[in-house]
């Protein structure tokens, strides 16, 4: 196409435009309503292993809080002010991945 | 000797050689820094935006100098190489992120990385109203027509409607670099003015009852919804329009890593780092090309007219096809909620809530338009992949 | 005039042009996706390298697209400059991290500051197992030359046996960038098979007395020798075979940053921000190079199956050297961690582990698997130097 | 060397490689059990530093939730949720060495 | 067949190809690491540098090579096209960052984020303090003259003195890129070596009772001059000296993210990941830069020869200077914190708090010096530009 | 300006440069100077919405940290381990920006 073109062009081509662009959303939600029936299956079980990670973490953490507090010599609450991302991304994660199965015993 | 070297350096500095252009860029540049900083409008962009118009228009810094390549003969070998005589400043460097199209989509990845599109699955007609309001795009593009502007550079204007930073850099890139500076200025700004622009757009459209409606709660979407989501939004779109997938993919791959689950530090870096980087080489390098030579002029004016004009229609055109999706359903949708359908993610929808809230301290439209919001960012992708197949060959 | 527009239109669309075999790149992508998102199987590079090769199977969306430069007479003065026609697309700028080589080291890099060496160290003798796994790769490029493949083709994909992904990219790019799709998927999705592909194999090679072989408890290794060792291993490595340094050279790198503890930051930071940043990437265009029109052929099957070879002879090489030090020592090394040794770092490992406790559950393999586990990580580093010396000339 | 290889050649490249990486793998396991010799003298002093400098961290950390507990006026517990990341990285690296150097008086 | 490989491959080793001058630049890089790892002097960046010259001069691997790149004229259409003969190694590859000039603005881009000018705001006075200390730069810059470097080679060396890292490397890179090496690491090891250099200079100036000096506390500074701080001096700085724009400019760039309190999510990122990832690059790849057969040379002595002595002029200047201020304001300024304004951020500062607690434990001068000390980052970037206005040309 | 140039040369540039510095530097004190008198009128107000922010932010953490001991059945002690940058960069921004207007229910 080239670089001028008429009112007349332009108008056709935003007509074309505002079509396609409604028919590509309206086909999008076509599709995601479709997805619904699709998808609700089995919503719950998809969901739970990140709740499991979680608690998962919070045991990590627990364990680790516990033994930086006998190391240190201090009760937990004035541990608990470090964050695991620091606790955590001092080891690497292989040696994480190492420990976390030696201490949960399931592979 | 002595008088040379002082004279020469008398003459090398930047008050000599300071234009009355550059002077009103440097003072619009403090206005942006202003509304950025005191006013709180956009600055993770207004910041470093105003900072580039700054650096670009004090003379002779050379912070946008392009560099000088020549081809020559290799004197040893006889063969023909390529040799760099003059390096280029930062900002020229930086710029190619820009240049070559490889910013916006790093943005649009980082944005799909932060969105959350249940809003949209659970409640799906929302998305047609990111179509409609897209209606400002294309009624700016036949203005810009009309008042003599070229097919690619009143695309680049038309899409300033879309609400849609990096997609407007991005058509606008590839379409009319020359007009990068004014339109992701506008693009901004407008962004940043939404709370302003809006409301009395809204009110005017809409009665009493209208704005009253309160909408039944989203249902739950499942982990699988979304992680499908993003795949089928990526194949349906490329498909049907090809030069839409550049924005649209990576906007879906972004929200694919952030929705699977299983990859969190890549979602986290995407979002934060990754984003941060590309937001502070994009601004400064964007604010930059706004040089008082090229900027300031007839076409700047007339893009900033015809900015506002395109951001005023797309939310006539939600607003209005809200108040179809109103009458249609028998009341169950708010017509307010089709004005978040201009993007400008999450301005809008949060514009929506505040105006429901007035007339009904208990009704909470957020979600609701949350839904129209992420989909106007698809459908102003999708317009920006439209206009690109038209004039981009 | 409207009819052309319209007509035209239509035949933009990708529906018009995609091809039998983009359906099928399509659905092996959705595969890869499933795999990874399901699965678990090596999410951080199986859902960028899926991605990618979505994106780059939908037609004509210009994602990968090449520019297109051409050395003009500059009309002013008459001299010769190089000047970009047309952009190419995002993913053809990413892809340039991988075709120079910048990507691979990266990744290494930060391999080396997540890798702890201290169990190698507290136990040296370990290393030569790493040494051992590293059969598979010239036993298949043996193969691959059976198979017609030329030389440096063979090599790359011998080099799939290596379960060391940054190595085999690295290598392939600099001999064969042909084939760096199949080859970069077949060596990461056998890297995310390990525990299906290597305990039966594992199983087979050895009785039930050795397997439940309890080795004594590693000493604690010192800051000092820490720091020492990857200095050492860089200057011996690159010496005796300076084609490995680049990649032996950049793990150590990362790895005395890690562990000399007074660069703290740029330790986090190389594991994480940039570890991700690079990863995107380059999973993102690696994926994008399975191009329907050359990925599917012949070819693609025989490397798919050549790698499987490589994984399991690398396992069987490591295997029975473990059990050759198993007699040498009079039965103080578990042969089982020889199977670690093939790399695929922390996967094979905890194979190792895992099947040392099944038959006797207080039998704590792991730490003493991580031992040829990294001394692995090293040995192909050193294969795909020499596979570089022979062939990269 | 040529692209097209015969099968000997790649026997003898192969042979010679195994032999090599063997040789490379087998000179870095000496120097290793080497190491092991020489490094072995002042482990425990290396290993120092990194524990006090922790410890320091919990000192700079008990005085910042307290400084904070009191400009906030709320008790120690509500504030400890902070992660030192947070709060260190807001002031500049300069001036929290600064800051560290006057509170502990060693320069 | 079978000795030609194995001959071939054993010439292929570095032991045959390394030559004295890189085993004594081996040696150089471990007498670096000592000191940065075990010393604690400026691991950032030693441990990079330190590094990069241990790659660089371990023979044959590769990693500094320039890619071959050739214009030829394509076959099939008959234009000029640019091919790619062989690619380079890594470290050319991330050296481009410094030979463009791009590392070191985006280093001082961090250092502006990680100031706090506050104590400068408070007490301007102690900004010429800031000038007085680059008289080490301009004596050196004509000593250099004195033995025969030229006029740029002689700036680069002169600028060392400005105790400046990423102005020493702008203005280095710009004017004598083959002194690179040298010119870097002499600047990082002085600065590093503050702790020693400075004492005696600043003892042997200074009385007993002008040490004792107590200065009154600084006034607190508003958010709003903070943040007009780096404005006004981006402005008044370019204008003043135009090529020092990129320097001061993005050092403000910066400070002003940093200060400005609404963009905290890039002040972090430009702090922390942006600056440690150019950290990494820019200092492995100036290590890379000092190889065997330019590093060792009568050149380099000189360098490291002329370094030192603009070090320690740099301090007499910012001393003498400290002691006019003295007299001028009857006692109210203590001399000792000229020895700041040699920059060095924060060494110097806290070697001047030391030495003033050693004459009265009371005395805290760490605040009152870090005034100077920030100026003289300023000083330093002006005066690179001023070189560069006189060479650069 | 040429390559090889005299001592004389070297000599005038330095005094010119060393001069320029002081200059520009003295402009800038000066400027400083003038800073402190135009900004000293409303210093206060311009310091406080950083800290209203901050105790937004602990309110913020304060319901996260209840709202998640309750799901996890677990005291808040316990939970205050976490850092708020882990919270909050789980949920999108826009999600969070919506989530806090919902809270504070001012727009
Ligand atoms: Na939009
Ligand atoms: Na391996
Ligand atoms: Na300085």
């Amino acid at each position: 196409m080239g670089k001028d073109i008429s009112i007349v062009d332009s108008l056709i081509i935003s007509l074309v435009s505002m079509v396609a662009v409604f028919v590509v959303l309206a086909i999008i939600y076509y599709l995601v309503d479709l997805l619904k029936i699709v998808a609700s299956k089995k919503n719950e079980k998809t969901e739970e292993p990140i709740v499991k990670e979680d608690l998962e973490d919070e045991e990590l953490v627990a364990v680790i809080a516990a033994a930086l507090a006998v190391s240190l010599g201090v009760s937990i609450p004035e541990v608990n002010i470090k964050s695991i991302k620091r606790i955590s991304s001092t080891a690497s994660r292989w040696a994480e991945v190492g420990r976390r199965e030696q201490t949960t015993g399931k592979l | 000797m002595v008088i040379e070297i002082v004279k020469g350096f008398l003459q090398s500095t930047g008050f000599a050689a300071i234009t009355g252009g550059q002077i009103i860029m440097l003072l619009i540049s403090f206005g942006l820094l202003y509304l950025a900083i005191k006013k709180g409008f956009e600055p993770l962009l207004l910041v470093p935006i105003a900072f580039g118009m700054l650096l670009a228009n004090l003379p002779l810094a050379g912070l946008t100098a392009e560099p000088v390549v020549e081809i020559v003969k290799d004197p040893i070998t006889g063969k023909l190489v390529s040799k760099t005589k003059e390096f280029g400043g930062l900002l020229y460097y930086l710029y190619q992120g820009v240049e070559l199209g490889i910013y916006p989509p790093l943005i649009f990845l980082g944005i799909g990385a932060m969105t959350d599109f249940g809003p949209l699955i659970a409640n799906p007609s929302s998305i047609l109203l990111g179509a409609a309001a897209q209606l400002g795009i294309f009624i700016t593009f036949i203005g810009a027509i009309a008042l003599d502007f070229t097919g690619p550079e009143s695309a680049s204007i038309g899409i300033i409607g879309g609400a849609n930073g990096p997609a407007a850099l991005y058509l606008c890139s590839k379409l009319a670099p020359h007009l990068l500076g004014p339109i992701a200025i506008a693009a901004y700004s407008y962004m940043a003015l939404v709370p302003i622009i809006q409301p009395p757009i809204m009110k005017a459209l809409t009665t009493k009852e209208e704005r009253k409606v309160v909408m039944k709660q989203l249902r739950p979407v499942s982990k699988k919804e979304k992680i499908i989501f993003p795949i089928m939004v990526t194949v349906i779109s490329t498909l049907l329009i090809p030069s839409a997938g550049p924005l649209v993919g990576v906007l879906m791959f972004g929200n694919l890593i952030r929705e699977c689950g299983v990859v969190e530090r890549l979602s986290q870096t995407i979002q934060n780092e990754l984003m941060n980087i590309v937001t502070i080489f994009l601004g400064t390098t964007i604010g930059a090309t706004a040089k008082a030579e090229t900027f300031i002029s007839g076409s700047t004016l007339k893009i900033i007219g015809l900015g506002l004009i395109a951001f005023a229609l797309g939310t006539v055109g939600g607003v209005l096809f809200g108040k179809i999706m109103c009458k249609l359903t028998k009341g169950k949708v708010n017509p307010l909620i089709g004005a978040a359908g201009v993007s400008a993610v999450p301005m809008s929808a949060r514009v929506v809530q505040k105006m429901g809230q007035e007339e009904d301290p208990g009704n909470f439209l957020l979600m609701h338009a949350m839904g129209p919001n992420v989909a106007g960012a698809i459908g102003s992708a999708v317009a920006a992949g439209l206009l690109l197949t038209f004039f981009g060959g």
